[in-house]
Formats: C-alpha cells, sequence, structure tokens
C-alpha cells in the first residue's frame, strides 16, 4: 500500500491552472523525486499535501484512506511534514523554538516554556543532521545554510509527532546549500528512508537522480512520466520536462566571448568592508568572473559593496577609469551597475507590484516619454522581454509574488536589461532556483551580455557553474582573494583545484 | 461663477416673530464627562423643560474644528427660530460662530471665550456675551491664599491651558495680588491644563523642587486645585499647605466646607446653561427687544462670590431658580460690562 | 469600496434626520470636511510610502498662527509663503527620518510636541486675530453657488497628486518604497528622495489645510488643527489604504474623509446623545474599515 | 545631566517622586509592549483606562452610590479592560480591520461607556484601601510603584516564559511563518491585546486612586506617552524586537525627562517642544549602532 496516493488533482488560480489532474504515488521507504520546469506545479502539489492548498477537485489518499488536509497540523497528524521552498523560519525567535514551533511537546508544559528541556528537544533534533548550531543562537544570527539545516531539523520532528511512518516533504532544500552540506542532507535522507518516505524537489537533475529511487516528472500542472532512478541520466527526465530534446550546450561555451585586453571596465582597487579586506579585482568589459568561497568567505559582501548596498570603509571602485563614489545604489545604477540579490522574496522583488511594474521598477526612461510613463510603451516592452525570457505569467499585470520562484527570477533579471544600458552585472545565485530549461536561457542571456560588451561579476550557484560560465575564477577565504584561476573555454581547471584554495 | 454664499440661504428672520413652540433650544459645551459642564447642560435642560421644549445637546470634546463643523451643520439645517448657548472652545472660535449666526439670523449667547475687539453690539442676533471676571477671581484667591498663610511665604501657580482668556486673565489676576502681598513670592508656575491628573504629577515635582518653602498652591481651576490636594495628601502635607482654586465645583466646596481648601470662586454653571437659552428664547419669541438691551448688557461680567470656610455652606445647594430665566430677570446677575 | 460606506452613511443620517439630505447640509458638510480631505491627502503619501504622519494636525496648528501674523505685512503672499514654510518644516522632518534612520512615527511624534511649543510661543500661547481677511476670503466662496470654493480646493489637490501619481514613474516608486523598501532601494530606486517628498507634500498639505482654517475662523491659533489629527488617520484608513504601505489612493482618503466627517459632525446633530455618540462612532468606524479594506492586497493585517 | 543642573532633581526625595509618577504610565506601558511586539499598535488604553475608572470608584466605596466591593471590584476594573482589549482584538482577527484603527474605535466606546457611567456627577472614592494604594509606602515607595513594579516582574515571565509572550514575538518577526508551522495566530492575538487591556484596566484603577475619584479622562495622553516610553526603550513599531524591561527603562527615561525639565525650570512653553527633541535625539542616538545601510526604516 502507498505511504501517499494523490489522483486527478486540480488547483486553478486567476488565470492559471496550477494543477491539471495530477497523480503522484509516494511508496512506503522510497525517495521520491519530483521534476519539472518553474511553474510545472511542483510546490502546489506539495503544498496541497500538507494542507496550505485546498484543491479544487481530486483525491488525496494516505495509507490507502482517503483525507481532506485542511492545515499543517491535520497533515502533521497524519504524519506529512513539508520544507517549504521560501525559507519559513521565525527571525527573532531561538533555533530550538523554531525547531519545536507547532509541536513544542514537553517543552511546553500549560503555557508555560522548559528552556531546558527544549534546548534538549532540539538538539536531539540537531543532532539527528549532524548540525553544530547552538539551539538557543537567535535564528537571524544564523547563515543561510545553517537556518535551512534548521528547517530540516524543524521538520523531523514529524517522528515525535505521528506514530505512523511520516512521509517528509523537501521542497528544494538544496539551493541554497554548499556540496559539503548537501552531502550531509542526503545521508539524512537516505536514513529517513529506513523508516519513512521522502518527496524531493530540485532542479539539479543529477542530484535528484542521485538520491532518489524513482522521479516523476511534472508539466503544466499534469504528470507526464515516471524514471526509475537507477540507470536514468539527466538529458532523459530533461526531455520529460520539457516534450523536446534541450540543448546539449548547457553553458553555451561556444558563444563565450573573447576578451579582448584593453583597459578593464571595472577595476577595484583595496576595497575593504565589515567582511572583506584589501579586494583587488579587473573585469574587463565582456569578461564573465566569478567568485568562489565557502559560507562567511565574504564574496556577497563585496558584491552589495559593489553596488552600494554595503559600507565599504576603505578602497576605490573605477568604471571605464572614471572614480565613483558608491554610497549610494542610485550611483550604482547610474554608472550602469545592475544587482540582482540573492534572497529574491525580500529583497529582489516587490511582490505585490505586477510584472511590469517590477520589469520597469529601475530603468523608468524605458518605459517613459519625457517624464511621463507611456502605457502602450511600457506594454510593448514588457511583453517583448516576457517573450524573450519565456516568462510564464497569465498577464504582464499579474503581481510577481503569483508566479512561481523560477519565473520571478527572470523577471528580476530582466528589470536590468530593459534599459539596454547595463554596463556591469552583479549577480548573486541568479540560477537560484531556476529550471534547467531557464537555466540555460539565462546562462545564454549572460553570453549574449557579455558579448555585447557587459561585464559580469557572477557568484555563482556551484561550482560546476562558476567553471562552466567564467572567463576567469577568483577564489575567496575568510574576507580575503586567495587565488585566481584562469578559466578560458577549453581549458577549464577541475572542481577540485579549487576547493583545495576554498578551505 | 461664484458667490458668497450657498444658494438657498435665508435672510434673517426678524427678531421676535417666533411662537414659543417654534423655537429650537441648543446648548453646547466641551463635554458631558466634567462635573461643571454637565451642570451647564442640566441647568439648559430644567429651564428648556420650564418652557415647554428640549434642548438640543451638543458637546465637541474640545475640539475647536469639531465645534465649528456642529455649528455650521445646525445652521445649515435652516430652523427659523434658533436659540444657541455656546460655550466656544477658545477665544478664536468666537468669531466664526458668531458670523455663521448672524448670516443664518440665529440668536446667539456665548459665554466665556471671545476677543475683545469683537463685540455684540455689532451684530443683530448675537445677543449677548456672559463671562466671569478672570484678573478679579485670580486675584481674590491669590489675596485669600495670602491670609491663610500670614502674608509671607511661598506659593506655587498651576496654570490653565496657556491658549485661553480664561487662564491668561486669572494669571494676571494672580500677579496683581502678590503686588499687592509684597511678602508674598511666586516659587514656580507650570501649566497642568485645567486637568486633575496633570496637576497632580506637576505638584508632586513641585513639591519636592521646592520642599518646606511651599506654603500655598494657586490654581486656575478647582480640578487642578482637587488634584494638588491629593498631591498633598500622597507628600503627607494635607492641610499644611493652602489651596485655592476657581468654580465652586461640588467637591472644592465640601473641601472648602471642610477647611482643606481655603477658598474657590463661584461660576454657576447650572445658571449658565439656563441664562443663555432663556435671553435667546426671550429674545427670539420678541419679549425682549435686542435693540431695547441695554449695552452694559450686551457683554458682561456675571456676579461671582468668594467662597471660602465662611460661606460654603450656602454654596453646597445650586443658588439658581426659575424666576432667574424671567425675561424680566435675565440680567439680574449683571456684575458689570466687559472692560 | 469607500464610496459604499459613504452612501450607507448618508442615507441611514437622512432616514434620522430627513432635513440631512438638504442641499444645504450637504454643502455644510463638504465645507466643513475640506481641511480635513487636505490634510489626509497629504499624510495619505507618507503612509504609502510606509511611514506615517503625526505632525500634520500641529504643523497645520502653527501655520494658521504664522498665517495670521503674517497676513497683515504680506497680504496675499502670506498664504503661498505659509504653504512653503510648512513644506520645508515638512521635508525637515523628511530629511530627518531617511538621513538619522528614526521611524517616522517617532520623528513625527517629536515633531508634533515642538511644532506645537514653536507654536505657543510664536503666538504667545494665545489667538492671533485676523482683522482683515480679505486675502484669504476667497476660500469661502462658492463655486456655482453650491460648491464651496475650499471644498473644491481639496478636490483639485486630490486630483492633482492623483494624477501625478499615476502618469509618471512616482506611483511604482511610492508603491515600491511601501511595499519592500529593500527591495525598492536594491532595484535603484531613489528611495530617500521619494520619503522626503511624500513628508514635503504632507508638509504643504497641512499649509494649504492651515490656510482653510483661518479662512472659517477668522483667526490662527497655537492648537487649532490639533485635533484634526487622528480624524485625518482614520480618513486614511477608512478610506482602504494600508497603513502599512504600498496599496491605496489619495482618493480613497477624499471619501474616508468625507466619511469621518459626517460620522463627527451628523451623529450629534440627528440627536445622537454625546456618550452614545462615541460608542456609535466607535463601532462605525471599526465597521467602516472592516467593510473598505481590500484584504487580498494586504496579506497580513497588524 | 538634570542632576547637574538642579540639586533638588539629586535629591532622593525626587528619585522616589519619579517612581512614583512613573507607576502608572509604567503599568501601561508594560502592556502596550506586548501589542508592540507583535508588530500592531494599540490607541485604546485612553478610553479603557477611563471606563475601568469609572467602574472602579462606582464599585469601591464611593459617594455616589452604597456599593463597597473593594478588591472585588478592582478585579471588575480589571476584566472591563480585559473585556475592551478583546473586543480590539478580536476586530484585529475577524473583521480584519489595523489595530491602529480597532484601537481607536475601542477607545472612543470606553470614553462613551465611562461618559455614560458618569452621568453628571464626579465619583469620589472613600475606599480607604484604594486611596491608600497611592499614599502609604512600604520602603520609601508607594504602594502603586510595587504594583507597577510587580506588574513588570509579571509582564517580564509572561514574555519569556510563557507560549503567549513568545508567540506574541514571534507573531511579531513573522507571522506568515507561525501559520505555516500550524499555529493558530488569532487566539494569540486576541489574547495579547486582551492582556494589554487588562494592564490598562489595572492603570486605570490606579490613577483612580491617585486622584481620589473616577474621571473619564483618566487615561488622557497615555496611549502616546507609552507608545513613547516603549520605543525611546528600545521596542520597535514593526515588532519582534523589544520587551517589557526594555519599556520599563524607556518610562524611566521619559519620566526623568519630564521631571527634569520641571525641576531645571525650563519654561512650560517650551516643555513639550524640549520633550519631543529629546525623544527624537535619543532614538537616534540608539539606532546609530545599529544603523546598516540597507536597513529599512519605516
Ligand atoms: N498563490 C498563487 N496565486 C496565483 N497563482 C499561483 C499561486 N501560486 C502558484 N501560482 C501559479 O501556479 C503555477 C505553479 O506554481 P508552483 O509554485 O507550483 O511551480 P513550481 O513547479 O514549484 O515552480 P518552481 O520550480 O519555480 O518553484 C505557476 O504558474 C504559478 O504562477
Ligand atoms: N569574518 C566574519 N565574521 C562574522 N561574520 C561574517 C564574517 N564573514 C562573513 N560574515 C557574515 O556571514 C554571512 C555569510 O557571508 P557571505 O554571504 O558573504 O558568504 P558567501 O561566501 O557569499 O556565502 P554563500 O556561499 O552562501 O554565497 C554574511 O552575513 C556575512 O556578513
Ligand atoms: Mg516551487
Ligand atoms: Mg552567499
Amino acid at each position: 500500500m502507498p505511504a501517499l496516493e494523490v489522483r486527478g488533482l486540480v488547483k486553478h488560480y486567476p488565470g492559471v491552472k496550477a494543477l491539471d489532474g495530477v497523480d503522484l504515488v509516494v511508496r512506503q521507504h522510497e525517495v521520491l523525486g519530483l521534476a519539472g520546469e518553474n511553474g510545472a506545479g511542483k510546490s502546489t502539489l506539495l503544498k496541497a499535501l500538507v494542507g496550505l492548498v485546498t484543491p479544487d477537485a481530486g483525491e488525496i489518499y494516505v495509507r490507502g484512506e482517503a483525507v481532506k488536509l485542511r492545515s499543517v497540523v491535520e497533515a502533521a497528524n497524519h504524519g506529512i511534514g513539508m520544507v517549504f521552498q521560501e525559507q519559513s523560519l521565525v527571525p527573532n525567535l531561538t533555533a530550538a523554538e523554531n525547531i519545536l514551533l507547532g509541536s513544542e511537546g514537553a517543552s511546553v508544559r500549560r503555557g508555560l516554556y522548559r528552556w531546558d528541556v527544549m534546548r534538549r528537544l532540539a538538539q536531539e533534533q540537531l543532532d539527528k543532521i549532524g548540525s553544530k548550531i547552538d539551539p538557543l543562537a537567535r535564528t537571524d544570527s544564523l547563515s543561510f545554510a545553517d537556518r535551512q539545516m534548521v528547517e530540516i531539523a524543524k521538520v523531523l520532528r514529524i517522528e515525535q509527532r505521528s506514530q505512523h511512518p511520516p512521509v517528509i516533504i523537501l521542497d528544494e532544500p538544496t539551493s541554497v546549500l554548499e556540496s559539503k552540506e548537501i552531502d550531509t542532507l542526503f545521508a539524512q535522507i537516505r536514513r529517513l528512508r529506513e523508516f519513512a518516505s521522502v518527496v524531493f524537489v530540485s532542479h539539479r537533475l543529477d542530484e535528484v537522480l542521485d538520491v532518489c529511487d524513482r522521479v516523476t516528472v511534472l508539466r503544466s500542472g499534469q504528470s507526464v512520466g515516471e524514471v526509475a532512478a537507477a540507470g536514468a541520466v539527466p538529458r532523459e527526465l530533461h526531455r520529460m520536462m520539457i516534450g523536446s530534446t534541450g540543448s546539449d550546450d548547457h553553458y553555451h561555451e561556444n558563444a563565450a566571448s573573447v576578451v579582448g585586453s584593453e583597459q578593464p571596465r571595472l577595476s577595484v582597487r583595496g576595497l575593504s568592508g565589515k567582511s572583506f579586506r584589501g579586494i583587488d579585482l579587473d573585469v574587463a568589459a565582456g569578461e564573465i568572473v566569478s567568485i568562489v568561497g565557502v559560507h562567511g568567505s565574504g564574496r556577497e559582501d563585496v558584491c552589495r559593496a559593489l553596488f552600494g548596498a554595503e559600507p565599504a570603509t576603505a578602497g576605490e571602485i573605477r568604471m571605464d577609469g572614471r572614480k565613483i563614489d558608491l554610497r549610494s545604489t542610485r550611483a550604482a545604477c547610474a554608472a550602469g551597475i545592475g544587482y540582482v540579490p540573492a534572497e529574491r522574496k525580500i529583497e529582489g522583488m516587490v511582490g505585490p507590484m505586477s510584472v511590469a511594474d517590477n520589469m520597469t521598477l529601475t530603468k523608468q526612461k524605458a518605459r517613459c516619454a519625457g517624464p511621463f510613463v507611456a502605457p502602450a510603451k511600457q506594454a510593448s516592452l514588457v511583453d517583448r522581454w516576457i517573450e524573450r525570457l519565456s516568462i510564464r505569467t497569465p498577464t504582464r499585470d499579474t503581481a510577481i509574488q503569483r508566479l512561481s520562484g523560477g519565473n520571478q527570477q527572470k523577471v528580476v533579471l530582466a528589470r536590468w536589461l530593459v534599459g539596454g544600458d547595463i554596463k556591469l552585472l552583479l549577480l548573486d545565485h541568479p540560477t537560484r532556483g531556476l529550471d534547467i530549461g531557464a537555466r540555460s536561457e539565462v546562462y545564454r542571456l549572460m553570453r549574449e551580455l557579455a558579448a555585447s560588451g557587459v561585464a559580469t561579476v557572477l557568484l555563482a550557484d556551484s561550482l560546476e557553474e562558476a567553471i562552466g560560465m567564467a572567463d576567469r575564477i577568483l577564489v575567496m577565504n575568510d574576507g580575503r582573494v586567495v587565488t585566481e584561476v584562469a578559466c578560458p573555454a577549453g581549458g577549464k581547471p577541475s572542481p577540485l583545484d579549487l576547493v583545495k584554495e576554498m578551505v | 461663477g461664484c458667490s458668497e454664499e450657498a444658494a438657498g440661504d435665508k435672510t434673517a428672520t426678524d427678531a421676535g416673530g417666533c411662537k414659543p413652540a417654534d423655537v429650537k433650544l441648543v446648548g453646547q459645551v466641551r463635554n458631558e464627562s466634567n462635573p461643571y459642564e454637565a451642570s451647564w447642560l442640566a441647568g439648559g435642560d430644567a429651564f428648556a423643560k420650564s418652557v415647554g421644549l428640549t434642548q438640543e445637546r451638543l458637546t465637541y470634546g474640545g475640539d475647536s474644528t469639531k465645534q465649528q463643523e456642529q455649528i455650521s451643520q445646525i445652521l445649515a439645517k435652516g430652523d427659523k427660530c434658533l436659540v444657541l448657548n455656546v460655550l466656544p472652545n477658545g477665544d478664536s472660535d468666537t468669531a466664526p460662530i458668531v458670523k455663521g449666526a448672524d448670516k443664518a439670523g440665529a440668536y446667539l449667547v456665548t459665554q466665556w471665550n471671545k476677543p475683545a475687539d469683537l463685540k455684540p453690539a455689532d451684530y443683530k442676533t448675537w445677543v449677548s456675551h456672559i463671562t466671569y471676571n478672570g484678573v478679579e477671581s485670580g486675584q481674590q484667591i491669590g489675596d485669600a491664599l495670602a491670609t491663610a498663610i500670614g502674608g509671607s511665604g511661598g506659593i506655587i501657580a498651576l496654570q490653565g491651558v496657556l491658549d485661553t482668556a480664561a487662564a491668561k486673565d486669572r494669571f494676571a489676576g494672580l500677579q496683581a495680588s502678590l503686588k499687592k502681598n509684597p511678602g508674598v513670592t511666586l516659587l514656580d508656575q507650570q501649566a497642568a491644563n485645567f486637568s486633575r491628573a496633570e496637576a497632580l504629577t506637576v505638584t508632586k515635582t513641585l513639591l519636592t523642587k521646592h520642599g518646606d518653602k511651599v506654603k500655598a498652591i494657586w490654581a486656575a481651576n478647582d480640578d487642578m486645585a482637587l488634584g494638588a490636594l491629593e498631591a498633598l495628601q500622597q507628600a503627607g502635607l494635607s492641610g499644611k499647605v493652602a489651596v485655592a482654586g476657581i468654580d465652586a465645583v461640588p467637591d472644592a466646596v465640601k473641601a472648602v466646607n471642610d477647611g482643606t481648601m481655603t477658598a474657590t470662586v463661584s461660576s454657576d454653571g447650572t445658571w449658565q446653561g439656563g441664562i443663555g437659552l432663556a435671553i435667546g428664547f426671550c429674545v427670539a419669541t420678541g419679549k425682549l427687544k435686542v435693540a431695547d438691551i441695554a449695552a452694559a448688557n450686551r457683554a458682561f461680567f456675571a456676579k461671582q462670590f468668594l467662597v471660602t470656610k465662611a460661606n460654603a455652606a450656602d454654596f453646597s445647594q445650586p443658588k439658581t431658580t426659575a424666576s432667574d430665566f424671567e425675561c424680566g430677570n435675565v440680567f439680574n446677575r449683571v456684575a458689570g460690562p466687559l472692560t | 469600496m469607500p464610496l459604499i460606506a459613504l452612501v450607507a452613511l448618508v442615507l441611514a443620517l437622512a432616514i434620522a434626520d430627513s432635513d440631512f439630505l438638504t442641499t444645504r447640509s450637504l454643502t455644510a458638510a463638504l465645507r466643513t470636511a475640506a481641511p480635513l480631505i487636505v490634510l489626509a491627502a497629504g499624510a495619505t503619501l507618507v503612509v504609502l510610502c510606509g511611514g506615517i504622519d503625526l505632525s500634520i494636525a500641529a504643523l497645520a496648528s502653527l501655520s494658521t498662527v504664522l498665517l495670521a501674523l503674517w497676513l497683515p505685512d504680506l497680504g496675499g503672499l502670506a498664504t503661498p509663503v505659509v504653504i512653503l514654510a510648512a513644506t520645508a518644516i515638512g521635508a525637515v522632518q523628511g530629511v530627518a527620518h531617511v538621513l538619522l534612520r528614526i521611524p517616522s512615527f517617532i520623528v513625527t511624534l517629536g515633531g508634533m510636541s515642538i511644532l506645537s511649543a514653536v507654536a505657543l510661543v510664536v503666538s504667545g500661547a494665545g489667538t492671533v486675530r485676523v482683522v482683515d481677511d480679505t486675502p484669504v476670503k476667497w476660500l469661502e466662496l462658492y463655486v456655482g453657488g453650491y460648491v464651496p470654493m475650499s471644498a473644491a480646493v481639496a478636490i483639485i489637490v486630490v486630483a492633482v497628486i492623483a494624477v501625478v501619481l499615476k502618469v509618471t514613474p512616482l506611483q511604482s516608486w511610492v508603491s515600491a518604497t511601501g511595499y519592500s523598501e529593500s527591495a525598492a532601494r536594491l532595484a535603484g530606486t531613489p528611495v530617500d528622495l521619494v520619503k522626503i517628498a511624500a513628508f514635503c507634500v504632507s508638509g504643504a498639505c497641512a499649509g494649504l489645510a492651515a490656510v482653510m482654517l483661518v479662512s472659517r475662523q477668522y483667526s490662527g491659533g497655537p492648537t487649532m488643527a490639533d485635533n484634526l489629527l487622528l480624524p485625518a488617520v482614520a480618513a486614511i484608513v477608512v478610506g482602504g489604504t494600508a497603513i502599512t504601505g504600498g496599496h491605496g489612493s489619495v482618493w480613497r482618503s477624499l471619501a474616508g474623509a468625507l466619511v469621518v466627517t459626517l460620522l463627527r459632525v451628523g451623529l450629534p446633530i440627528v440627536g445622537v446623545p454625546s456618550a452614545y455618540e462615541q460608542i456609535l462612532y466607535g463601532v462605525i468606524i471599526v465597521v467602516c474599515v472592516a467593510l473598505t479594506l481590500d484584504w487580498s492586497k494586504v496579506s497580513i493585517i497588524k | 545631566m538634570f542632576a547637574a543642573l538642579s540639586p533638588q532633581f539629586r535629591s532622593l526625595g525626587n528619585a522616589q517622586n519619579i517612581m512614583d509618577a512613573a507607576a502608572v504610565l509604567a503599568v501601561v506601558t508594560c502592556g502596550i509592549t506586548f501589542v508592540l511586539m507583535m508588530g500592531s499598535i494599540d490607541l485604546s488604553s485612553a478610553g479603557v483606562m477611563g471606563a475601568s475608572a469609572l467602574t472602579v470608584s462606582l464599585l469601591v466605596a464611593n459617594n455616589r452610590n452604597d456599593n463597597d466591593l473593594g478588591l472585588l471590584g478592582i478585579a471588575v476594573a480589571v476584566l472591563l479592560g480585559c473585556a475592551f482589549g478583546c473586543l480590539s482584538g478580536l476586530a484585529l482577527v475577524l473583521l480584519k480591520v489595523p489595530s491602529f484603527m480597532a484601537t481607536l474605535g475601542v477607545s472612543a466606546i470606553g470614553l462613551g461607556v465611562a461618559t455614560l457611567m458618569f452621568a453628571g456627577v464626579q465619583p469620589n472614592i472613600t475606599d480607604a484601601m484604594l486611596k491608600g494604594w497611592a499614599i502609604d509606602r512600604f520602603l520609601g515607595l508607594s504602594y502603586l510603584t510595587w504594583i507597577a513594579v510587580a506588574c513588570i516582574l509579571v509582564g517580564w515571565l509572561i514574555q519569556r516564559y510563557t507560549r503567549l509572550g513568545r508567540y506574541a514575538y514571534a507573531i511579531g518577526g513573522a507571522e506568515e511563518v507561525l501559520a505555516l508551522s500550524g499555529v493558530k495566530v488569532k487566539p494569540y492575538k486576541v489574547a495579547v491585546f486582551a492582556l494589554a487591556g487588562a494592564f490598562y484596566g489595572l492603570g486605570g484603577v490606579m490613577v483612580t486612586s491617585q486622584l481620589g475619584a473616577g474621571l473619564v479622562q483618566a487615561g488622557n495622553g497615555y496611549d502616546f506617552s507609552a507608545i513613547t516610553a516603549a520605543v525611546v526603550g528600545g521596542t520597535l513599531l514593526t515588532g519582534g524586537r523589544g520587551g517589557v524591561l526594555h519599556s520599563a527603562v524607556g518610562v524611566l527615561l521619559v519620566m526623568v525627562l519630564t521631571n527634569g525639565l520641571v525641576q531645571v525650570g525650563v519654561s512650560p512653553y517650551w516643555q513639550g517642544g524640549v520633550e519631543g527633541l529629546i525623544v527624537v535625539a535619543a532614538v537616534a542616538a540608539a539606532v546609530i549602532p545599529q544603523r546598516r545601510r540597507n536597513q529599512v526604516v519605516k
């Protein structure tokens, strides 16, 4: 008897059919992968399984029994728990409280907290995944990855909550993790399989095939196929996801532009800030430079400092030889610098505003005639970019928060391109949460931009991505650039070479 | 095109053409939640009942704009025989009320607050303005305190809402009294905004600041005096410091009678609430002609009495009777023209 | 939605008192509402940017004093000068908020006390009479015999603000700032300038409201407009503008200001006793907000 | 600074005076802190305190009627405050009215109820115990001050050790996350408002004890003062930061300030202004160390 079964689930949103009769079977003691393009309906399906989305039609069976899941609590009582795609911890509570939130058990008696018990219970969860963090640390003092670990620790509480073998759903848990942490997580998933079922979502298909026993592929809200992981290759999955064969050349290396050796477009000397010191960096027009490093290496802060979003204490920055004073993001924008932040939900987009408004927020000139907004101009501009980046949205006036994560990211990227005057792009994990197709498109876009002379600083999602895309790689460690590796097409370094320098 | 007034505005009715039953009586004060103004409205009700009418009660919560809004709305209804007895929130509020009433031909009596250069005599239906002489009352209680402390010692003063004529006049009275009693020194003065609670805090602070030097507390109204009394009690100084206020609210009269307070000055809310309506009613029904009212009665100080232990018992009951409101008697309590 | 609340309220008042639906009564109500409309419209911009301006009423009070003091010397020029001064004061608060990074609630709460104190001192703690009010008398006229000039001006102000927002990038800057300031900043929106501008407009509106009050009161006073603060904020919220920023419009505040005025004036006039008036006011205003708020736009209500 | 300017300010008597004067504000601020922690705002204290002041003054021995319920009367007044708080909370969660407006409405209702009870005649309390609270002293401080200290302690315990307190804090941090974790936030929100209402109710009782009479205006000005005190103490209006102890410090700062201005002899005209300036300066000074480039300030 399957642990969980879904039959003909349908969910409509205004303008979209997020789920169009999905079928899904999760067997006992298996790790089921879920693959699909951005907006295929994965998150919606999974949210329906924990009672956060009420389906319009279709049935859900838990261990053969039809159930109606109306809330997270009900789902938890059936043994279903989920780690959400967007991080969902209360920042001002301790890690322990977050782990036990909603199922405090013995740590809260008659409404009264027993901090020592809470600490112990939380520690048990953290020990399961081998995390070293202090349970009583405030969550907002933890790094992004540590917070992700807390989330996983939190969902493992399900074990204590239900007497049945639990079903644990992980919606893109790896997109913000480092490879070491991913290994820990996978070990954890394999341990879970002993007594539970796991549903795993990732856009990194090799990961999916690595950890899963079986993969179900979703397309446009329908299940289009199923693959046994053993022996399958990513290309096969990808073909099912998009319904045709994708290109082989993922990183579009043949489109890599040849960088001239004229004066650098961006030149940074001795840049120092709170978490980085003495950064020197040159990026030529058309060059893609990637900075790699472990968590806390400070590369993200460097990136923000270049955009004027993080104070720099010393150093100078020149664009095309002209010194610029980067104390505000405005100045950076005016100098032709664009920045795509990693935390898309908070920093990258204005959720309730429309796709069109988000896209034209920065380059207002592109939609204005004189000082006035020209609606027709805006409409045609936005529609052109929606088509060019194949952004999946009902209309250009849909609030961006209604889009799937990947499509949101494309809109945020488009924001810098609509003006056509971008000189330097700072991309902080630009492909986080994007499906292969979308990724490939972003890479192609980056190549195109590079070819047209845009300099790019890339904080890649993975080492492979950095190697694949960059012309040159800088390795940062503890706030300093420790080495620089040339990375021309055809002469790529191996990941191992870089990892040596990173730690 | 632009015009001076809204269409449909009528010209003022001929004075005195109203049947008593057609008259509409409106009394407007700040709020119903303090004893003085509650007694004012009660006085208005009592008068209205005596002529077989009811008083429409309006309160504006000490909010000038709300007062204006209410007045303009009530005037816009276009009643022919409207009588208004109004307590303007501050001096600045009187002019628009007067001009509005004048345009609409409503009979208006104002009390307490009025700028000096705005005179009822210049208007047809602004029948009268009634107030008490604040300089006099401020001085009277100042003198009473000076006597109570034997002519020498320090006093502190609690001021009212600084932006009102009453507060300023009363404080001017205190200063006059200080001039007359050179032995008395003003240690400190603070605004407590006519509020019992604020007076309590301010007094406590001033008591710690000046300590034993404080022999008396001068308060610009009884509410503040009562707050000061509480402060004295909490500081263990009950009976050791003389306190005086103005208004003769029941609690203060009782305190004077008990000897815990030195003096207060009577301003008779019940009478004020009735008399304004009475004057307006008499004019509206033609029993009194505006032209016949003596100039001195168009803007006058009403009689006030210093209440001390000697006469406090007389003031514990309202001194207002129905006969005060007969058309022949409405100006019986005139103490003198406004100076 | 706020329109429905408004119409319902007018009907209810008309049923309670048949005199209420006359042209004269409605005209008077419109005229009464004018300063509140202007105040609320200005402050709406600040609210849209995610802040709040608690100083508008104190600033309007101070402006009445300044206007009354300056009218004798400057005549007709006094009006624009006062509005400019109020704009400058708004700007100062905006700059303090943006540069010192103090929450607008605190800046303007402090500003409120400071401006009140200045008004008290400048006016000598008393009313400043306007003997010759010809320079502001035009506000007392009626357009076409029916529409009070002050109300017409108020509506024009609302319309101008609304149109300027709509046809320029300002609308998206303001909303972005209100919905998500950090995202707006990283998108290169001139967040600081937008906020300062919002405070400027709020100040200017307070100045204009002061002109209206002076023309109505024939004087200026240091506490004259103080009591309009809560009604103005109520007008904004009743209109359905989200107090957390982003979503809303000045038109909504116009409707909200009319609702609030009708409640303030209408209830006592139709004969509701004072104590019940307050209770009714409390209940109706809460119900109005419940009706006007667009929940689909505001996910979390604080 | 005030200590340098005025010798009286330094006196022990004045320290007592400041503590005593801070008592009511401390209790009210304690209540409002929980609401602010959730990221909501509460302007209902004026009305709630008025209603509770009238209630208690009519229920304990007084000059208006023959009631003499003593402590029971006080409990009823506090419960009434609690009920008003509930009302605000329900308006917030059921009608989805923002707390700013809901509590403003409840304040008006409270004032109306108080005016109804007032009915034109000032109720003076004669209850010896209640009056004694303001007069009698223990270790140099009035009973009211000790009540305030107890309130702060209880408030702190609630904030630190109860689910209500921690969830209030969490709601201010990330309300939507609580829902994702299966926590029903609505009851907690209502409970927080009710708790705050109870504190206001007690505040109203304390004012009555101080003034010896039940005033409709008992809570005048406490709404904004309490918010000011809480914010000066470091509680953020956006929620999720600060707490009862922060607020207690804020109350003391504000009281020292008001007291100091009178002691130093600043003209009454200017006092409000100077106070405002200092509050702004204090908050500005407090935020300088935690200033970050892209931090949101609303
Ligand atoms: N709350 C919502 N309101 C309206 N539309 C929504 C909502 N949530 C999701 N959608 C739409 O439903 C579709 C499926 O979205 P979903 O988030 O399930 O995709 P996904 O497969 O998880 O994508 P990704 O890989 O980018 O996370 C998308 O077109 C999205 O725009
Ligand atoms: N030396 C340090 N001491 C304390 N905190 C630090 C230090 N270096 C960095 N941090 C903080 O740690 C966090 C992570 O740093 P940062 O994001 O720059 O690393 P990263 O290499 O970009 O990580 P990722 O691989 O996730 O992109 C940041 O909030 C940063 O401020
Ligand atoms: Mg998803
Ligand atoms: Mg990073």
